[in-house]
């Protein structure tokens, strides 16, 4: 089983990332999935946490994700306010959008980081900052049980046409990014 | 037009239980006889739903059904959305509720009905008090009547209701109803005419009509048709209807009689005292001053 | 016993006699047919027969509204046991 | 959860999309409904099948829970099948109609998102909303995952239009932990459900051919032979529910378990009983005390409402002791389901096991593996002649006050 948390703000499409890994290991590839957001009224611009299983046998746990293999962070600017590594298992990953290298941000040989500046390719290619897609395709890149042609099926299955493209252009470019090691691999 | 001789002989409201001289009865009668056998009639709990049926009798000879007190606009709507999912055609959807029905625990069942548009012909009448359980005061209780929910107490200042009755045809036509009308059983050709008009009206119809009750007003049963007759002389009852957003009075009388006419006659308001009998005489002519202004007459 | 409570339309199994105890009788001379007494009864059992109306006195209750409403004075109450007028 | 292949068509998708699935895979012909969180994105996923022209259906957006049973009730006795969906205070605000529509025998289908009531006032989930709706005369199943529900929707029907049972039926998801957790759902061939639940064909309806009345005034002299006959379609209900539940599986399979399911109760010792999610979690736990040899058991209540007494008096008499998990307390007594559940297993011989009553899970409080694992071990001790408090709060926090 692997559990990954996101962590974003109300209205970044966290949890649309969430649901679209979960979608793509399990519609689009050989594993079962569960996803699900931070309960609650969403505020735009609150932190807000979104939560992705996916196990190779079905998935019966509906209760709370308390330790992590993956963390996802959308905003860099929740560091300051939350502990992200919480629960972050030993040998776990800590993905952050960051024009910073991963070195500013390990300060522990037990879990792995990277960064990559996912605003920057969000306006570059969306034109809103919004990071979502772009932090899905970087995870795609340094994650093991989801392929990239299966994220990029998720997002023609649940994304409006006109979105369709642009996102997963993005997908691809972070991929290739953290594939590449060209930012701070 | 409704011509009296031509409406089918054929009761489908017949050896119902309800009190002799019953203005109510009266009117669910006469409404079947404009909209016939192919009636869909869902009523609250009420004295409709009482003197009608207790099991095995069953004095409606259309479908029918009781419903519960607040939620007769809700069942309409239903029953209206089942006619276009079942391509049922030429068919009335109806509801008889009475005042309290209405005006308050199923007010807000019948605003929504009448905001979504749906069709349906939703009759209240008016007998002033919740009757069904023995007279308590609501909402079109008028001011200074007797119920047993507004007694004259040991208060030097008791007499009754001290507010007045509720604009219930305002409200309806605030919510730009396609149709709605106020009548009185006294009147039964104007009432007749307005039911067929609201059967017909695509979309939601409402009519409001005075349905004098013996029993919870005091006075002697033969008598329902004049006490109605009355209200409207006196000004304390109008006949008018709203249709393409104008309001047509049907009777505008020249001069009014002296409300104590009306109000001596029943044993709810035989305590009033000339004050109250003032402020009710300045009350009405200040409700037909406005009305004579906003619809123009 | 019907499924779930429901009743046949229309059902009727006790009449309203019982409830009187004037009851109307249409002088069928006078009367002019003018229909005034059979719109506005509560119980709806005033007929428009031929040659005169009729009342069915199973479900007449004796309220004396026709007889009041009456314009010409052709109908008039009489006390039950009473011979008719 | 079984992965199917034979069907067409596999969605990642929240619980609350797969009843709204379900429900337009049975071809209701009105739906009313009000929104209240966490049920709203279920009829906000309809109103768009509806506009999107996959579905027909008359749709009424209507102005309260207690106006959503009216209409519902007003389209189901015009012959039509019907759904709806509420929760928490909607539930209870509907509630005089959830009378209204069980006594007079309208067969419709709603879904409840469970969430606690208010005060204080809280949007998450425990089943105090539903289980103040026992004696409504609704059928009570709560499911435990996304394709349960989606499933159980389907049979719903089946269940409740059967002309035995005429009885409607509340099918109850955990707010959030279900419907808004997004899970892999088979969604079923539209001929596939068309061959298992025919078209909605009642004589419980108003007629202009054969004029009735329905839902009319029954006097003391004839009340209880309705009320009888209630209590006798609820009977009815319960012994066609396993048989529905091996259609199914027979046309989609997959089966849900009828009243219950066992969950390695062959030889278990050591048994919980809980309704909904924590159902899911609970295996986890089993399997691992399993591993542990610890010879523990799991059974999920799938019905409340007709209640499964025998099938769990049947568990009861084998085992040494049963916990029960309420998400729910009804106060002045028990948990209720415990209650019913205790009664159940002493009618069984006259003997009990050992119970305990685990409060849990209130107002989406989590029931974590390690809370239902100490709920095992205490029932454990407990038969081994340990006192331990027969009702307990679980995580109770006084001392971080």
């Amino acid at each position: 089983m692997k559990e990954i948390r996101w962590h974003g703000r109300g209205g970044h499409g966290g949890f649309t990332a969430a649901r679209l890994l979960g979608m793509a290991a399990s519609v689009y590839g050989n594993y079962y999935a569960q996803a699900f957001p931070s309960f609650g009224p969403e505020r735009r611009g609150a932190p807000v946490l979104g939560f992705t299983r996916v196990d190779n046998k079905p998935i019966h746990d509906h209760s709370k994700v308390y330790t992590c293999d993956y963390v996802v962070v959308l905003d860099e600017s929740l560091l300051e306010t939350i502990d992200v590594k919480e629960g972050l298992k030993k040998g776990g990953t800590l993905l952050i959008n960051s024009i910073l290298s991963p070195d500013k941000f390990k300060d522990s040989e037990d879990y792995n980081v990277h960064t990559i500046d996912a605003t920057s390719l969000a306006l570059e290619v969306l034109g809103v900052p919004v990071t979502n897609t772009a932090m899905l395709g970087a995870l795609v890149a340094v994650a093991d049980f989801v392929s990239l042609e299966a994220v990029l099926q998720a997002i023609e299955r649940s994304m409006p046409k006109e979105l369709q493209e642009k996102n997963k252009k993005v997908v691809k470019m972070a991929y290739e990014k953290l594939r590449e090691g060209k930012i701070h691999a | 037009m409704v011509n009296v001789r031509n409406l089918p002989d054929q009761e489908l409201f017949y050896g119902h239980k309800a009190c002799q001289g019953c203005g109510a009865a009266t009117a669910a009668r006469l409404v079947l006889k404009i909209t016939g056998e192919r009636t869909f009639l869902a009523y609250p709990a009420s004295c409709i739903s009482t003197v009608s049926t207790i099991y095995l009798q069953m004095a409606f000879a259309v479908p029918s059904l009781t419903m519960a007190f607040p939620a007769t606009g809700a069942v309409l709507s239903g029953m209206a959305a089942a006619v276009k999912a079942k391509k049922l055609e030429n068919v009335t959807v109806l509801g008889i509720a009475g005042d309290g029905g209405t005006a308050d625990i199923g007010l807000q069942a019948l605003s929504g009905a009448v905001e979504r548009g749906d069709k349906i012909l939703y009759v209240c009448y008016d007998n002033e008090a919740y009757m069904n359980t023995g007279v308590q005061r609501s909402s079109l209780t008028p001011y200074g009547a007797w119920t047993t929910t507004t007694p004259i107490g040991e208060n030097e200042d008791s007499f009754g209701k001290r507010k007045f009755k509720k604009n219930l045809f305002e409200i309806m036509m605030a919510h730009r109803i396609p149709y709605c009308a106020t009548a009185s059983v006294s009147y039964p050709v104007d009432f007749l005419n307005k039911i067929e008009k609201a059967k017909d009206t695509d979309g939601p119809s409402f009519i409001h009509v005075m349905a004098p009750c013996p029993t919870g007003w005091g006075f002697p049963s033969d008598r329902t048709i004049e006490i109605g007759r009355l209200a409207v002389e006196t000004g304390l009852w109008y006949l008018a209807e709203y249709e393409n957003n104008k309001v047509k009075m049907n009777l505008v009388p020249k001069t009014f009689k002296p409300v104590e006419e009306y109000l001596k006659k029943q044993k709810r308001f035989k305590h009033l005292t000339d004050e109250h009998i003032a402020i009710i005489e300045k009350h009405r002519d200040e409700e037909w001053a406005t009305m004579g202004q906003r619809y123009g007459f | 016993m019907p499924l779930g409570p429901s009743a046949v339309a229309g059902v009727l199994v006790e009449a309203n006699a019982g409830w009187r105890t004037f009851r109307p009788v249409i002088n069928g001379e006078k009367c002019t047919r003018c229909q005034r007494c059979w719109l506005l009864c509560p119980d709806g059992v005033i007929e428009r027969g031929e040659p005169y109306f009729q009342i069915d006195y199973n479900f007449c209750k004796g309220c004396g509204l026709c007889a009041y409403e009456c314009p010409v004075k052709a109908i008039t109450m009489v006390k039950e046991g009473d011979s008719n007028g | 959860m079984v992965k199917s292949t034979g069907l067409k068509r596999r969605d990642f998708i929240s619980a609350n999309d797969a009843v709204a699935y379900g429900v337009k895979l049975c071809r209701p012909e009105v739906i009313a409904a009000y929104p209240i969180t966490p049920q709203t994105t279920v009829v906000e996923k309809l109103s768009e099948f509806i506009e999107n022209k996959e579905m027909a259906c008359e749709y009424l957006n209507v102005e309260s829970e207690h106006s959503v049973m009216s209409a519902v009730m007003g389209a189901s006795l015009m012959g039509c099948r019907t759904f709806t969906a509420t929760s928490s205070q909607g539930l209870l605000y509907m509630c005089e109609m959830l009378h209204y529509v069980s006594g007079s025998r309208f067969p419709i289908v709603m879904m409840n998102a469970n969430r606690t009531v208010a005060a204080p006032w809280n949007i998450f989930g425990d089943h105090r909303d539903s289980l103040a709706m026992r004696d409504s005369g609704w059928m009570q199943v709560y499911v435990e995952n996304g394709q349960e529900a989606l499933d159980t929707i389907i049979q719903a029907y089946k269940l409740a239009e059967n002309p035995k049972v005429l009885t409607p039926v509340m099918v109850c998801l955990d707010g959030f932990v279900l419907t808004h957790t997004y899970e892999l759902v088979d969604i079923p061939d539209q001929s596939a459900v068309d061959a298992f639940l025919p078209p909605f064909v009642t004589e419980n309806k108003l007629d202009l051919a054969k004029p009735k009345s329905l839902c009319i005034t029954a006097p003391p002299e004839w009340q209880t032979e309705f009320r009888y006959q209630q209590y006798e379609a609820m009977k009815e209900a319960k012994k066609l529910i396993p048989g529905i539940d091996k259609e199914f599986a027979a046309h989609f399979g997959r089966s849900h378990g009828g009243l219950i399911e066992e969950y390695r109760c062959e030889d278990a010792e050591y048994v919980l009983m809980a309704m909904g999610s924590v159902v899911g979690t609970s295996r986890l736990v089993v399997d691992k005390l399993r591993e542990e040899g610890l010879k523990v058991g799991l059974v999920k209540v799938r019905f409340y409402r007709p209640f499964p007494k025998e099938e769990l008096a049947s568990i009861g008499s084998k085992v040494k002791a049963v916990g029960v998990i309420d998400r729910d307390i009804s106060f002045g007594y028990e948990g209720a389901l415990y209650a019913d559940v205790k009664a159940a297993l002493y009618n069984s011989q006259g003997t009990c096991p050992r119970t305990i009553n685990f409060i849990a899970g209130l107002s989406g409080r989590d029931i974590t593996k390690e809370n239902l694992e100490m709920m095992y071990r205490k029932l454990i001790k407990a038969a081994q002649g340990q006192a331990e408090e027969e009702i307990q709060f679980v995580g109770l926090r006084w001392e971080q006050w």
